[in-house]
């Protein structure tokens, strides 16, 4: 049908899946979290961020989000917003919002204090070692 | 004549920006990371570029909400520091070069990317840190930037060898550009690391200080390098550094290497930084 | 497995609208615009498809103005009609089909068109007419729509010849979607006019004539129309032509040439309008 | 420098200013319009165009165009407005407010009444015969 070769991306769509720990953040992802985003993108004015800090509720319900995405916001759960959909350079304008480093907001995700993700990342980071793959788990 | 003499490498960490203006960065944990910079700024101050070409990715900031695209150009006359949800931060507006960043985009699509252009939008740190790093704390800064954007984040982002191939394309805009510029090429974000989930914190020196080693001499390796191969060694932000790749091509064959620096961490990243001169 | 059964080639002039909405279509003027439809209403009901890709030019709605993309593709759920200066048109709000344009549109990235994603907009007559025109009034369209926007407008848009490989690489990305999907793919636009200036009124027949008589059996002549050509032959807006190439190019070999249509003028546009099956 | 071949558009970029009575719209003029674009959009909401057809002077105050180009929107002078940057998918925004057909307006730009104008186009438009070059008036 066609007369241009197609490049194509050198890997299969499916290995995508295999990182561990790692959610890929798509067109649909971007969809399903298009309400979402804009009550992150909104925290980009000073006004919108004190009137959020002041009454979180009657904030959050001026953007339609799902009923699970508003808890996830609520409980500053971003794994569980990565897992609506959400990414993370939006969700960080919520943590910027609560004064938490950057820092402080991805360890959460991580499962460890702040003390011992702050510890771990001065000591080299986590390693890729065991967290290449899942099925393969090198 | 216009003519690209150098290119850049450099991470765009926003704590380092929040490390500046909150003058921390004679404190033990960042003062190292700002060391690998003083060679750069003294550097800068001798090479004196009119223009830098700098490549980034919006975080969120004017883009990935309504409006996503692969890559961008802004043609505007002054680009406004975004607040990223704590106040903008205190540096200079930066200046654009609307002339000469039209002329790039016209060249860029006649050469079959198709670029979008913007006219209007603010920029984050993925902009206002390098500038912090390699010229220091200023009233204005010393230079005039067209901003190139690439989506790095919704997948999929164009490939690295796409990116290469793009500097390319910008190498020959520059140089059919008629007034006498001396432009610099920036290439931004990375090394390594990953901002999100259970595998957050993730560093890959080994990659890192591969890919280091190739950029100036072998990037035919590092074109090679598929997205999926920068999510699982470089994690999911360290794909970032396929904006290092468009820098990399506009500098053409056989640059040199004046400047190397890598730390682990600044925050959540791996911070690389080189310098290459155009031979 | 989706499959492009169909391309359809028509202009999209706001005054087509215009007299639909306010019950002109019947008068002297405009019932031979409207004549040239009734084959492809009645094919169209026969036809049934389920997605329309839609290829238009957006006019200063919503973009041209802090955004200009070469190449972009509506992911949205819905479009709604634009207030263009006079209220929206009283027409159905378009449904789009999200999954469908997310796999289009990350599927051309990958094929290296450097796409930029659209997660919200409202359209304009370069996409109401035309579904005015093949379905008629209805209380709501009968297809769902994924829009895909070219710049033609400010200079440079992409080359014909590129909008004719984006035709391909949209043909790759419909054959590889799961779902049973008759899809239909509209270029839309044209054919020569011009709106500015004192040579405002522009038409060639000729041009036209031509163009419709290759579209089918010799797109590689309609390849290497320049710019230029388009815009001394066919008029500054003539230049809308580009988009039917992405028509063209999505259909592959020997389509065949079902209906076609040609009249001077509607406002100040010469209509085109072909109906092509593919082999 | 490269190693990838370069297209290039088939034509000569000089010859895109020999084409008559046709002003080419770039990256430039778009740059220069921007505040008078910006104007012009804003007549998409039925709102503004109220309040521009209620006080022209003062909504036109409300945006950054050059004296030029605001004395272009004041008398309505599309060709004037073109040679300062400006489009006409914006421009037509101004005499859609005002209710005037595209053709009128369009029409106003080809120095002839409306009429002419119409009568010229159902006669089949005005002919490329003459119209191609400036320089070698073909
Ligand atoms: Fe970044
Ligand atoms: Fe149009």
């Amino acid at each position: 049908m066609s007369d241009s070769p197609r490049p194509g991306p050198g890997y299969d769509a499916a290995d995508l899946a295999d990182i561990p720990g790692t959610t890929i953040f798509t067109t649909a992802s971007s969809r399903r979290a298009y309400q979402l985003h804009r009550f992150c993108m909104s925290l980009m004015k000073a006004e919108n961020r004190a009137a959020f800090k002041a009454d979180e509720g009657a904030y959050l319900d001026r953007f339609a989000m799902t009923p699970e995405q508003r808890q996830g916001v609520v409980d500053r759960d971003f794994n569980r917003l990565i897992g609506l959909g959400g990414n993370i350079y939006f969700l960080v304008k919520i943590s910027n919002t609560d004064g938490w480093s950057v820092q402080r907001a991805v360890g959460t995700m991580a499962g460890m204090s702040g003390d011992d993700y702050a510890a771990m990342m001065v000591a080299g980071g986590r390693s890729p070692v065991g967290n290449r793959s899942i099925k393969g788990a090198h | 004549m216009a003519r690209i003499t150098a290119g850049v490498g450099t991470s765009h960490v926003p704590a380092i920006g929040a490390a500046i203006d909150l003058g921390k960065s004679a404190e033990p944990y960042w003062a190292p990371v700002f060391a690998g910079y003083d060679w750069s700024r003294a550097w800068e101050h001798e090479a004196k570029p009119d223009v830098v070409i700098l490549v980034f990715n919006d975080h969120a900031t004017s883009l990935m909400l309504e409006v996503v695209p692969t890559f961008d150009i802004g043609c505007a006359d002054s680009y406004t520091p975004a607040d990223e949800g704590w106040g903008a931060r205190p540096v200079p507006v930066v200046e654009g070069h609307a002339e000469f960043a039209a002329h790039i985009a016209e060249s860029l699509i006649i050469d079959e990317f198709d670029m979008t252009i913007l006219n209007e939008m603010e920029v984050d740190h993925g902009m206002t840190v390098p500038l912090s790093l390699l010229f220091g704390s200023v009233e204005r800064w010393p230079v005039r930037v067209v901003p190139v954007m690439v989506n790095v984040t919704q997948f999929p982002p164009p490939s690295g060898d796409r990116c290469y191939r793009l500097g390319e394309a910008i190498a020959r805009a520059v140089a059919s550009f008629p007034e006498d510029l001396n432009v610099q090429i920036w290439g931004t974000g990375g090394m390594s690391h990953q901002l999100q989930g259970p595998r957050a914190g993730l560093i890959n020196r080994e990659f890192d200080t591969a890919f280091l080693d190739r950029l100036a001499d072998d990037p035919a390796a590092l074109r090679k390098i598929t997205h999926y191969e920068y999510l699982r060694e470089a994690g999911s932000e360290g794909i970032e550094l396929i904006m290092w790749l468009i820098m990399r091509g506009a500098l053409g064959h056989d640059p040199v290497v004046r400047h190397r620096f890598y730390h682990v961490p600044a925050s959540n990243t791996a911070v690389g930084h080189i310098v290459l001169e155009a031979a």
